[in-house]
């Protein structure tokens, strides 16, 4: 018997859960002062959850997923990444997509059933949020791969949760892009969930960071709700996917505060005691108590950026609640760059009938 | 004797099954404690064990695959897919292997398999939540694909399901889990496989519909009614093998056919029933034969998704064309 | 100018679409230096580089999704499955994915990609290779589904397929792949994707095909001749969307109408021409619309598959019938 | 930063190229008698597959894949198993079915292009050989769930090549053997090839046994020309799944000897002098060069042996020969369990046509 490979998997904290430093910042964060706009993103899109939760709550907004205590994730990689990177979001980084410059009246338009929300009008280049758990691997090694070819110093970065490593199209992802070195990262939000299924129901592995081993590239594990850990991992990430050496997945460990999303609710399958527990690493609280430790940040501080945020939040949902219904039109219009004539009736009986269907509740 | 809702009627269903034949196992995603999104499942994994009902990793190859070995051993898998958008992955284990299991091994091996998913739209969910797919499966040789309409016909279609000694594929109108309640007696009494169920006998045209636009077919009927118009309404719920013999003698009778349903037009199961009319019923067709359907393009987002649905009126005005036809 | 085969014409066209624009790129399973199990893109690789002409791991999601993502960033992907039967996994990014790009972005991210991948049966190979489920896609809206029926066709078909800014499927008929040789320009001109071919004139019956299916149906259209009857034949040519109007015209002079493939009957395309006459063909149809295709059962194993598809006996059998209908 | 998991990946081999002991025998193989089955049934298979390519080439066969090179792994694994398991095969795994049961003639039958080669006399519950790469690993879970809640003692084995590995079902079957513990067993023939594309473009894994890490299960690596390793390897597998230890992954390293099937040319895409480096590692040669070695094989024995392999192929050549071609019922008898009404109008045709032709072949 001989050992023909061999493989380690590491774990990185940065700031521990009393907000200590237990490590060094990546060189990006060494000036105090680009810790605040991390920090700053965390709150807006904690502030942004709560509003559109409310919304939810009172029949103002669909079915909708909070991002509660996975802040970090986001926040981290949305502002390591370059404009011209691209993002293949889940429906859960909101963070990402706000530092993307995803507006944020377009999550909510989205969000309320209205396509119109994934138009972004920045990164435009970046995946609209994708629902079928997974599938969005495959368009990140996919977009990775016109990077590579065109020898352009971009990366992909394919968000995905603990329940979607499940799926094949992960693997599959995972698997080319070893084998063709491309330029793209797997970031796993593990936040312990997929739904009710725990992530020790979802698979054996003692790590999610270890799949990539079945690609052969480096997988790494790291505090996902410390936001210098995620940093210092996507950074290095990029910097091996820029310099032609390939992948890396990043598995962030995190927990799920809120229900999986408004139409769910934890109660059925997890103890309050298990989210109470977790809701001490809150992402947050220890990033601010850090940053109160270096003398960068007062209750003034935070009292200031809640309302700004509470602003800026309001702001989006005028916005959204402004933006008029798309007419029946809009169903065949963006089908194909241009309509085929075959569709053509089908698109006149539709407008008909939306005339006709106005008509009657007018009269009605 | 309860009245009960559609969902409720898949929930009494599967726990008869369970109880009578212990090789009956259910499995999904949330199927377990969670008792299933939509709570088809509340209950099993409690009463049956958790050998019995099992959460799966999120996999929806895996999902369907698996049911072709375990039913190669005499399990009964019934599967859940968590909605019809996240069925695609299944059809090459469906459609190699699932259907085929018994032609390719001359009856050897066999695959009594059920797989359940959540069928159509209306109900505001998010995107890829509101698909009526049924076509892919239909054209499956060797598949059943099933659908029911009313709370009864959830429970003694699923429980035929179940006992089916072949795949079949078990489609839930979500639109209508809850819409309405219905005695349903837990006797065990399955529905058969292969018939049509006329829901209400008319004269002058011939409605069919299945899954949750029964419902707005019969609002249908109903407004035809008070313009005087006699409509008959058939629920297809076995879309195969498609009971055509009912529908056949139907249209016989009333001379015009409206198929009503949410999937796209081209190809949907509308365009077969319209095809066996041009071919037998020549002699006894007085109009053009209809059909109300979801349009060939990308089912919307909720805040439009109603557009895309066939409605009463659509369904109305389509009889009226027929009518009118001279 | 050359006489080639289909296969060399598909051969032609990928080369020609290669050259004229560097972001088109092939890829699949064997694809380069072995240039395809049916060397469809032989010389490819060593002409355009291994960059642009790619082997992939046997990952068939993979080839499906990634092609959504190279889109998305302006690449033309020409993505290859080996076989027909290996498609389905396919069918979760096609659908969620592929053709619905444009329309949840509103057009910010488009996806011009072709899945090319060989169809049909009759060439005596192993299980899984026989397949003819354009339905599955057809189905989908977004898609765009093509299938030539000569070299020449095959040649104007793929370009066009290649240069169109949505998603195309483009089958390729294995058993016509090396059936015959025609003169093929390479003048880069390509075909229009939403066009049937009347292949011949005639006045008694319309008899409709596609891939394959077209060289029995005009054999069987010779064969009627000499029984003095006129069949004009249709090639279908571009599945989705599908050409109606050509179709009705010529079934609105002839009164008859008859479709041949080799998919299952059961939605198969031939149900949608089926139900379209049902609907605007009643005041000329003089008979049934017959169907011709292959039975709702799964395609046999090689000894028997001839079993299974269309003859040139059975379509002329079905042309008597509907002459003969009264 | 801190290991959170780590691994290795063995290599076995116990008999050596030249036919040299370098470990030590399973205890199932110490009787040096119980050696011999081994050798007899690697050199039977050749023989068959020898037979089926001269049918092929003579236009008496369909498409056909040899296992030309490969015969120790399913010796090995077929002759392990116990009757009660079960196999779900590969197109390329003739030595594991012939161990199992599967008639020669019913190889041929199928190759033949008919159904009934699949409907095997012994071995009944085992899979039928599968085509669509990969997607057996999910029927042998669905299998191995079955034995596990019955709490039968079986074990499923799924065989598969390494073109294989790369398929999302692969991963997905791992991965919920790995969490449910299942007793089953993925054995990949890593033949180097998967047709034209070699093992270096499949995957960027360092050995495909690593890609159990994935699911959190033990992978190793054999050398998959010897019998004696492949069998130690999965004995030992079988003894974890039997005693409720969950799966394993064996990758069986060895070499595609032949063309990738009958249809194929492996000429186009790898150099001879590859083939021919192979071939010195040939699992046979270097089995009969141990046996003589023990004296357990001689000359005489070789001789009797390669006639007695040639009239078993050829006594299977003439049933399957002898086999009528089915009716045209025969599409429709099996779909269901009881033919729908719907169908019988579509058998009757088909009867009706098979007539006319019938008829008319014979006016003709
Ligand atoms: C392919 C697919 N299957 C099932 C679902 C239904 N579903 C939505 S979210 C979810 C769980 C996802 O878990 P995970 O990947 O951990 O992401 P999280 O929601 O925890 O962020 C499921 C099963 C889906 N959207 N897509
Ligand atoms: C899903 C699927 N894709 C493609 C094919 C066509 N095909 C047949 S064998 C093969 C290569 C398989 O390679 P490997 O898994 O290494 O097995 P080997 O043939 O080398 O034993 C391919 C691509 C197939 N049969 N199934
Ligand atoms: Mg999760
Ligand atoms: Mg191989």
């Amino acid at each position: 018997m001989t050992t023909v490979a061999q493989f380690e998997v590491e774990f990185t904290r940065i700031l521990d859960e009393t907000g200590q430093l237990v490590g060094s910042l990546p060189d990006s964060l060494s000036d105090p002062q680009s810790l605040v706009p991390l920090y700053r993103l965390m709150v807006l899109t904690r502030a942004f959850d709560a509003k559109a939760i409310s919304l939810q709550r009172t029949g103002q907004l669909g079915t909708y997923a909070s991002s509660l205590g996975q802040e970090a994730i986001g926040t981290a990689v949305g502002t390591a990444m370059r404009a011209d990177d691209v993002l293949a979001p889940t429906y859960r980084e909101q963070a990402a997509q706000f530092a993307r410059g995803v507006a944020m009246s377009d999550l909510l338009i989205y969000w309320g059933g209205d396509e119109r929300g994934s138009d972004f009008e920045k990164c435009r280049e970046d995946f609209p949020i994708c629902v079928p758990i997974g599938t969005q691997c495959c368009h990140a090694v996919g977009a990775a791969y016109a990077f590579k070819i065109r020898k352009q110093p971009r990366v992909a970065v394919c968000m995905l949760g603990d329940g979607a490593t499940s799926r094949g199209d992960f693997y599959e992802a995972m698997n080319i892009a070893g084998v063709w070195k491309l330029p793209v990262v797997f970031l796993v939000n593990n936040n312990q969930w997929a739904i009710s299924v725990p992530r020790s129901a979802q698979s054996a592995a003692e790590t999610l960071a270890q799949k990539s081993i079945a690609a052969g590239f480096e997988g790494l594990q790291v505090d996902g709700n410390d936001v210098f850990a995620v940093r210092w991992a996507i950074e290095r990430a990029f910097e091996r996917a820029r310099s032609g050496d390939g992948p890396t997945l990043i598995e962030a460990l995190t927990y799920r505060l809120h229900d999986h999303t408004t139409a769910d609710s934890a109660a059925r399958y997890r103890s309050e005691d298990e989210v109470e527990a977790m809701r001490q690493r809150d992402p947050l609280k220890r990033t601010r108590a850090y940053l109160e430790s270096q003398g960068q940040w007062t209750d003034d501080d935070e009292k200031r950026l809640q309302e700004e945020c509470a602003e800026e939040v309001e702001a989006a949902v005028n916005t959204y609640q402004a933006s008029e219904m798309l007419g029946p039109e809009a169903m065949f219009d963006y089908l194909f760059e241009s309509l085929p004539s075959q569709l053509v009736a089908q698109r006149d009986a539709a407008i008909a009938d939306a005339a006709e269907a106005a008509e009657e509740r007018a009269d009605g | 004797m309860a009245e009960i809702t559609l969902v409720e009627g898949i929930n009494l269903a599967l726990a008869r099954a369970m109880s009578e034949d212990e090789n009956v196992v259910v499995y999904g995603e949330d199927v377990g404690l969670n008792g299933g999104v939509f709570r088809a499942t509340v209950g099993l994994q409690e009463r049956f064990g958790r050998d019995r009902v099992m959460d799966t990793p999120l996999s929806e190859t895996l999902i369907g695959g698996m049911a072709v070995g375990m039913a190669a051993q005499g399990l009964r898998p019934v599967a859940e897919i968590q909605f019809m958008g996240f069925i695609y992955p299944t059809i090459d284990q469906l459609l190699n292997h699932a259907s085929r299991m018994r032609t390719r091994t001359r009856g050897r091996l066999t695959c009594p398999m059920v797989l359940r998913t959540p069928h159509g739209g209306g109900i505001h969910a998010p995107e890829h939540h509101s698909e009526s797919t049924e076509t892919l499966l239909i054209h499956i040789p060797g598949l059943r694909v099933v659908i029911p309409s009313s709370p009864a016909r959830a429970y003694g279609l699923l429980l035929a399901s179940i006992r089916d000694p072949d795949p079949v594929v078990f489609l839930e109108p979500t639109r209508i889990y809850r819409l309405a309640r219905q005695e349903v007696v837990d006797d065990g009494e399955a529905l058969p496989l292969d018939v049509c169920f006329t829901l209400r006998e008319g004269t002058d045209v011939t409605l069919i519909a299945w899954g949750a636009m029964v419902q707005e077919t019969l609002e249908a009927a109903d407004a035809l009614a008070e313009q005087g118009v006699s409509a008959e309404v058939i629920d297809a719920a076995t879309l195969k093998p498609l009971d055509m013999g009912t529908i056949l003698a139907s249209v016989e009778k009333t001379g015009r056919c409206v198929v009503v349903h949410e999937a796209a037009r081209t190809l949907g199961l509308g365009a077969e029933i319209g095809a066996e009319l041009a071919e037998k019923g020549l002699l006894f067709l007085m109009a053009p034969v209809k059909r109300v359907t979801g349009y060939d393009t990308v089912m919307p987002l909720p805040r439009t998704e109603m557009r895309y649905l066939p409605s009463v009126p659509r369904i109305v005005k389509a009889v009226r064309e027929a009518l009118e036809f001279a």
